[in-house]
């Protein structure tokens, strides 16, 4: 078993809430704002509704990069929920800083869903912005299997 | 064991001329769980939704992946397709190939890998879902109108035609908006409180409608069906249900210089004043910050209503004693009311952008430099001046006036990049009213383009230039200078002749643009509702559902959602009326049954998921002897924050669990 | 309407750098003594130094010099002042424009301080970019309670007509201190010396200056344009137009003669440097305020204000033949 | 007699406890043990001193099933346990009376414990009765962080992988911990599998930091999970730099206040977005 090494092509996992940043991600399609393929989108309800835990095990999944996206801060379909997200998400991140993975692998944001625009920027700086770990060890990466 | 069936959409060439549909549909099928995928050009053309129905039945499929447009799009519709062929509904997952990959993805092989992948991720997912049900509720059949101009006036009508109860909340003492301000309306010039007035009394008088005025929303709880409205009065001071509106406490209020609002702060009325004399209800309010008796008992904020400490008061009461019902009471603190409420119709309205922001133009300060409403209330004959149309600063007929368009519309440096909509129609109605106060005198018109798509809108602009010899200057406005003889020269051009053009003008009227109300964000946030980067409420669909909002039961309706014209506005006040009928006809409410559930063997009851949600929809239940939480389905929005707090994955989140989550995010 | 952030981040300190704009000192001296006069009266100390030249403005916009060359001229111009730990202040909307300007230039782009610092190595300076640049009209506009306050000879009854000049207001959108088409700041500045403000339909007018002078020097364009805004002025009746710029001031007084001489025209009312104005306000001895450099006479507004009652009750000294003699007794 | 000892005796003697959880000297292994007293007579036998490390928050929820009113000795860690424990429901507080004599710190293996340089609250914030001077401090300053903080993401990385492939996923961690309670731990389920239960690192990183997670703003920081880890892994590194981050960016000490609920499941609608982007 070894290590597995951070892509050049980083592979992005997307948590996005359903009512404003899943509907931003859909305006970035409509309007035909591209950005990198490896971008992998999972709706979820809330961003409430993403458990760190999810974060955690995408990283042992492999992803080389972690985004979670809701509404903004006081626009929460739910009211409240994206509160919650945003403590959630600041002690995920430190967890995960602490046993040394990179900040710069988790990116957590709002996108609305009139943002569609910002959803492709903040998809295309990201993934730029992982490509500086390409060959560098990826920490907490579930092992390859022996060839 | 799951027997998935997997349709990839072309879309046209939407997604087919991006993406390599066939090789998805034959790699798809290589999985194990998949027992039939293909493509089709439509998928949700009949013949598309035929062939899943069919597929369904010839291969015994159980679970639907159907790969194409956004869930957002066309779930709804294909739940409906499986069911029909005699799945549940919810054992179908949608890949989105559309909007997130062939739309936003330059490279085609790069596309196609990804739709690949895309799909797999929904087939594992969809093996793991689970047959559900609806979750039914009951409905609470009111409705509460926000806002009493003509858009919620007509949906509060239609609505109490329909049978059922409405309440009209209106923040400022009388029903009517901005129509009631307008002195004629386009394109036929029939006067606007004429054809509005009996309308204000019919949602008045009928048995199905009860008005609200002076009133806000402070908070809505609940949810489509069931919503709890917490209304909040602010004092007014004059008691409704004693007063009997003979108006001898205003005749006698010896504050006579309050800027007038409904005259748009030309004229001055009195510090306890009914807005207009058809005002419905015709109740006049005290207005604390000016009022001699109240308003040293206020902050030292004037516009703060709030503060009312005991500060030893002036001794005017001339209302009290004038008034013959006993109906002022100096010490009203106003009032608070839930009302219970099946769905809500939001017709807030707009609200006029000042102009104080185009200096160039002297906006607002320049006494004789208007806006689009002061001009309407300054001909109207319930106006300031009773009708005459003379400069406010001295008192002189305007001989030469120019409407200026676009002021703060179609202006992103300065306004708002949309544009208003309906300024090229009025600033032509302004302009025929001008010529008709003043038959001898020059009216001009500075415009951008014009902009008249309506019954008879063109029609009635041709009249102006040509019945009324209106001249229309194609030009931006650079600058108005006012001269020393008290005119003002408009500096412009004539970007059709080429050339710089000034003229010298006794009044300037700018068409001021069509904004959001101030305190709409509030609203939306209060409401749960979301609004556009202009501030604009935003309907679910701009085509398909333009009364809808993304939050069940809660519809809108009139120039909240955009800039609109009267005609419009009645329109979707109608149309938001049949929207609440429709859902009023219904015993109860099909809920989606994606709601939260407790798993009570494994519950250890420290009740975290209760503090998390929002809807106070987790309770605490005894199951064997132990504390344990429950959910109630009716209550619960199926926002997940429940089961994201659970540590033990206690709770699941139906339609998102732990394990659809799981499988989706997997590589 | 003045933009209230910008004000409050105005800082002003007990000693500030006087800087001497080309048209003051040799055109209007009066501009350099009424502030070195009345602004210690608001509590702030003028600080000139010998060694400084021209902004460079001059040089840039009548393209005889890059402002890649002009820069080191600027910097070491601001680094009179850095070197006192002192902040500018400008007289001139040229001076502001060129110093603000070419100083935030010099300060976002660390690659031209880096050249401009090798050539002021030179000559044993530094640029760092430390001052702030701040226009005359920025600090008054922050003292004018103190103006008020210190006001010996409230002007009350004088009308004045004010004119802001381009450069500072419309060549400045973001620093400005104030609108570009309602500015009120001067206006302010001149009720609070006790005087009227009168307004007239070409206020926001160019003074005409660009096109007379320097790059194209068309008269023929640029007197008309002028004359419009004079005549205007006229039918104001100002007993002076107020200007915070000695470029305009140069126009609109100058030009006045011109046109006068030239029988185009009979415009008599004086033009003046809202620092003169305010001199006048604070009770500084209008010798020192230099009006006889003024090609258009300031008699008719003299003796008005010699008229006015002082705030002590003290009266005027007869200004009119002291400055005559003061002109003879200049020390040989 | 101590005072402490007074009035064990007096509660047992009297009837208001069925019996009282101390500590008590085993000569067998030369160090005190946790230990249930039920007579008023043994009541002299309490140690309270820097022996008596053991959490005994852990056995409460165990014996208020057991006994009507069960008495506890609570140093200022374990009586923080007790405050999440109370506001988690786990615990009736009218079964339990507690005594919290002040504290001066404990020894882990000879030396001063760590965990009590950082302690908020060295008298237990759940007390009947209060035995010595109730101290407080708010100056933790997680001294064991500061090597942490100094290393990079790749040296963070190297020094706890070769801490977390240490780990036997025997979970004495999860055993010892008060806070750790599910009826049902993610770790032991097998659908979906977020945690593995192979000894692989990632496997046991991914533990670990779920382990972490779930003590966020619950943790009392009585450092029971390093004591009792028998490969010796620093698992308590982890739970500071939550806490860390929660006392900062939160403003919360958990377990300090008993009517407050833990900062996680608070309604934070003013915290800035930066506390996302927030490093150690």
């Amino acid at each position: 078993m070894s290590a597995p090494e951070m892509a050049k092509d980083p592979k992005i996992l997307a948590f996005l809430c359903r009512w404003c940043s899943y509907a931003g991600a859909d305006l970035a399609g409509t309007s035909r704002f591209s950005y990198p393929s490896n971008v992998r989108i999972v709706q979820v309800p809330c961003s409430g509704r993403v458990d760190p835990v999810m974060i955690f095990k995408a990283f042992v999944e492999g992803y080389d990069g972690v985004l979670v996206a809701g509404c903004h801060p006081g626009d929460c379909h739910y009211g409240t929920g994206n509160y919650h997200a945003r403590r959630k998400l600041a002690v995920a991140r430190r967890l995960l800083e602490t046993v040394g993975v990179h900040p710069d692998r988790m990116f957590f944001t709002w996108v609305s869903a009139a943002e569609g625009r910002k959803f492709a920027e903040v998809c295309t700086t990201f993934a730029e912005s992982l490509k500086k770990f390409a060959g560098r060890p990826k920490t907490l990466a579930r092992e390859a299997l022996a060839k | 064991m799951a027997r998935v069936g997997v349709f990839i959409c072309h879309c046209g060439v939407n997604i087919a001329g991006k993406v390599d549909v066939a090789r998805v549909a034959e790699i798809i099928g290589r999985m194990p769980e998949v027992a039939f995928s293909t493509d089709y050009k439509f998928m949700c053309s009949s013949p598309g939704q035929k062939l899943v129905a069919d597929a369904v039945k010839e291969h015994g499929l159980n679970r639907i992946v159907v790969a194409a447009c956004s869930p957002k799009m066309h779930l709804p519709t294909f739940q409906k397709t499986i069911a029909k062929s005699g799945l549940n509904q919810y054992l179908i997952s949608m890949a989105n190939i559309r909007e997130q990959c062939s739309w936003v993805t330059l490279d085609s092989d790069e596309a196609t890998e990804k739709a690949i992948d895309l799909v797999r991720r929904q087939a594992k997912r969809v093996a793991h879902q689970d047959p559900l049900e609806d979750v039914a509720v009951a409905i609470e059949k009111t409705a509460v109108v926000i806002g009493g101009g003509v858009s919620g006036i007509q949906a509060a009508l239609d609505i109490a035609d329909g049978g059922r109860k409405v309440i009209l909340v209106e923040k400022s003492p009388s029903l009517g908006g901005k129509m009631a301000q307008l002195d004629e309306t386009f394109p036929t010039l029939d006067c606007s409180q004429c054809i509005l007035t009996p309308k204000m009394v019919e949602a008045a008088q009928h048995p199905n409608i009860e008005i609200r005025a002076n009133t806000t929303v402070k908070k809505v709880g609940g949810y489509v069906g069931n919503f709890e409205v917490t209304l909040e009065r602010r004092p007014t001071c004059v008691d409704a249900t004693r007063c009997i509106a003979c108006g001898l406490c205003v005749t006698k209020c010896p504050v006579r210089d309050v800027p007038d609002e409904f005259n748009a702060g030309l004229g001055k009325r009195r510090a306890i004043a009914t807005p207009f004399p058809q005002a419905v209800p015709a109740i006049p309010v005290i207005d604390r910050r000016y009022c001699l008796r109240l308003k040293d008992s206020l902050g030292h904020d004037p516009k703060s209503q709030e503060d009312l400490g005991h500060v030893p008061r002036a001794k005017c009461g001339a209302c009290e004693k004038i008034c013959p019902a006993g109906a002022i009471n100096y010490d009203d603190k106003g009032a608070e009311e839930t009302v219970k409420a099946g769905a809500i119709v939001v017709a807030t309205g707009y609200q006029e952008m000042s102009p104080a922001v185009y200096t160039e133009y002297g906006g607002a300060t320049y006494p004789d430099v208007l806006t689009g409403l002061q001009f309407e209330r300054l001909v109207s004959s319930t106006g300031p001046t009773g009708g005459h149309l003379v400069r406010p600063s001295d008192g002189k007929e305007p001989q030469t006036i120019v409407f200026v368009q676009c002021v703060g519309s179609r202006d992103p440096s300065k306004g708002h990049e949309y544009c208003s909509g309906i300024c090229c129609m009025y600033t032509a109605k302004h302009a025929l009213l001008y010529k008709h106060h003043v038959p001898s005198g020059q009216a001009y018109v500075c415009y951008i383009d014009v902009r008249s798509p309506g019954k008879n809108y063109e029609q009635f602009i041709r009249r102006a230039i040509e019945e009324e010899d209106v001249r229309y200057i194609r030009g931006r406005v650079g600058k108005v200078q006012r001269r020393a003889d008290g005119r003002y020269r408009v500096f412009t051009e004539d970007t059709l002749v080429g050339r710089p053009v000034s003229i010298d003008a006794d009044m300037v009227v700018l068409a001021s643009a069509v904004e959001p109300q101030s305190d709409a964000a509030s609203l939306a946030q209060t409401l749960g509702i979301s609004y556009d980067a202009d501030g604009f409420y935003t309907e679910a669909h701009p085509k398909l559902k333009p009364v809808e909002t993304a939050t069940a039961g809660v519809f809108l309706a009139g120039a909240c959602q955009g800039p609109k014209d009267i005609p419009a506005s009645v329109q979707q006040g109608s149309a938001a009326a049949a929207k609440v009928l429709a859902l009023f006809a219904n015993e109860t409410l099909r809920k989606s049954p994606q709601v939260a559930q407790v798993d009570s063997s494994a519950c250890t009851g420290c009740l975290t998921c209760a503090y998390v949600c929002h809807y106070s929809a987790i309770e605490e239940k005894q199951v064997a002897g132990r504390q344990v939480a429950f959910v109630v389905a009716g209550k619960c929005q199926g926002c997940g924050a429940c089961a994201a707090a659970c540590k033990n994955k206690a709770v699941t989140l139906a339609q998102f669990s732990d394990d659809e989550v799981f499988e989706e995010m997997m590589r | 309407m003045p933009r209230k952030k910008l004000v409050e981040d105005i800082r002003v300190s007990d000693r500030m750098f006087l800087f001497q704009p080309c048209v003051g000192n040799n055109k209007y001296p009066g501009i350099i003594s009424a502030a070195q006069d009345a602004m210690p009266k608001l509590g702030v100390e003028m600080v000139t130094s010998d060694e400084q030249t021209c902004c460079g403005g001059f040089l840039t916009f009548t393209n005889v010099a890059q402002p890649t060359s002009t820069m080191p001229a600027v910097a070491r111009n601001l680094c009179l002042a850095e070197e006192q730990n002192l902040d500018v202040v400008a007289f001139c909307n040229g001076c502001h424009t060129f110093l603000t300007e070419f100083s935030h230039f010099m300060n976002d782009r660390p690659p031209v301080k880096g050249v401009v610092n090798v050539i002021l190595s030179m000559i044993g300076r530094e640029y760092k970019g430390t001052a702030h640049i701040y226009h005359i009209i920025e600090v008054l506009y922050k003292l004018k309670d103190r103006i008020a306050e210190q006001v010996q000879v409230p002007l009350t009854g004088l009308r004045f007509a004010t004119h802001y000049g381009c450069h500072y207001l419309n060549g400045f959108k973001k620093t400005a201190i104030d609108d570009a088409f309602m500015p009120t700041v001067m206006e302010e500045i001149i009720r609070a010396c006790g005087a009227e403000v009168v307004e007239y339909g070409e206020n926001r007018a160019c003074c005409g200056t660009g096109l007379t002078q320097v790059i194209l020097h068309k008269e023929e364009l640029a007197l008309p344009h002028t004359k419009r805004k004079l005549e205007s002025i006229k039918q104001a009746e100002a007993d002076a137009v107020v200007v915070q710029c000695p470029y305009c001031q140069a126009q609109l007084d100058r030009m006045s003669q011109k046109l006068n001489s030239r029988k185009a025209g009979d415009f008599r009312t004086p033009t003046m440097h809202i620092i003169q104005l305010v001199g006048l306000a604070l009770g500084v001895d209008p010798v020192r305020l230099g009006f006889d450099a003024h090609a258009i006479p300031f008699d008719k507004l003299l003796a008005k204000y010699r008229k006015l009652p002082k705030r002590d009750g003290a009266h005027h000294k007869d200004t009119k033949t002291q400055s005559r003699k003061q002109e003879v007794e200049v020390p040989a | 007699m101590t005072d402490l000892q007074q009035k064990a005796r007096e509660l047992l003697d009297q009837g208001e406890i069925d019996a009282l959880l101390a500590w008590k000297v085993d000569p067998a292994i030369d160090d005190v043990r946790p230990t249930l007293f039920k007579k008023g007579d043994d009541a002299a036998e309490i140690v309270f001193d820097e022996r008596c490390v053991h959490n005994l928050a852990n056995y409460l929820p165990t014996l208020t099933v057991r006994y009507n009113r069960v008495g506890v000795v609570l140093k200022g860690c374990d009586g923080r346990s007790l405050t999440t424990l109370l506001i988690e429901h786990r615990i009736n507080k009218n079964s339990i009376v507690a005594l919290a004599p002040a504290c001066e710190g404990v020894k882990v293996n000879g030396a001063r414990a760590q965990k009590c340089d950082d302690c908020p609250t060295a008298t237990s914030p759940v007390a009947d009765y209060e035995f010595g001077t109730r101290k407080a401090k708010d100056d933790a300053e997680f001294k064991q962080l500061e090597r942490i903080e100094k290393m990079s993401s790749e040296e963070r990385w190297q020094f706890f992988s070769e801490q977390f492939a240490k780990c036997r996923r025997c979970y004495a961690c999860r055993q010892v911990c008060p806070l750790c309670y599910c009826e049902l731990c993610i770790a032991d389920q097998p659908e979906p599998r977020w945690i593995e239960p192979s000894r692989k690192l990632s496997a046991n990183a991914m533990w670990h930091l779920v382990r972490a997670y779930h003590l966020a703003g619950r943790c009392s920081d009585c450092g029971e999970c390093s004591r009792a880890c028998p490969e010796g892994i620093p698992i308590r590194l982890l739970n500071i730099a939550v806490e860390k981050l929660v006392r900062e960016q939160f403003g919360a000490r958990p377990g300090t206040k008993p009517d407050e609920l833990p900062p996680l499941v608070t309604l934070a609608k003013d915290d800035s977005d930066e506390v996302m982007e927030e490093h150690l």
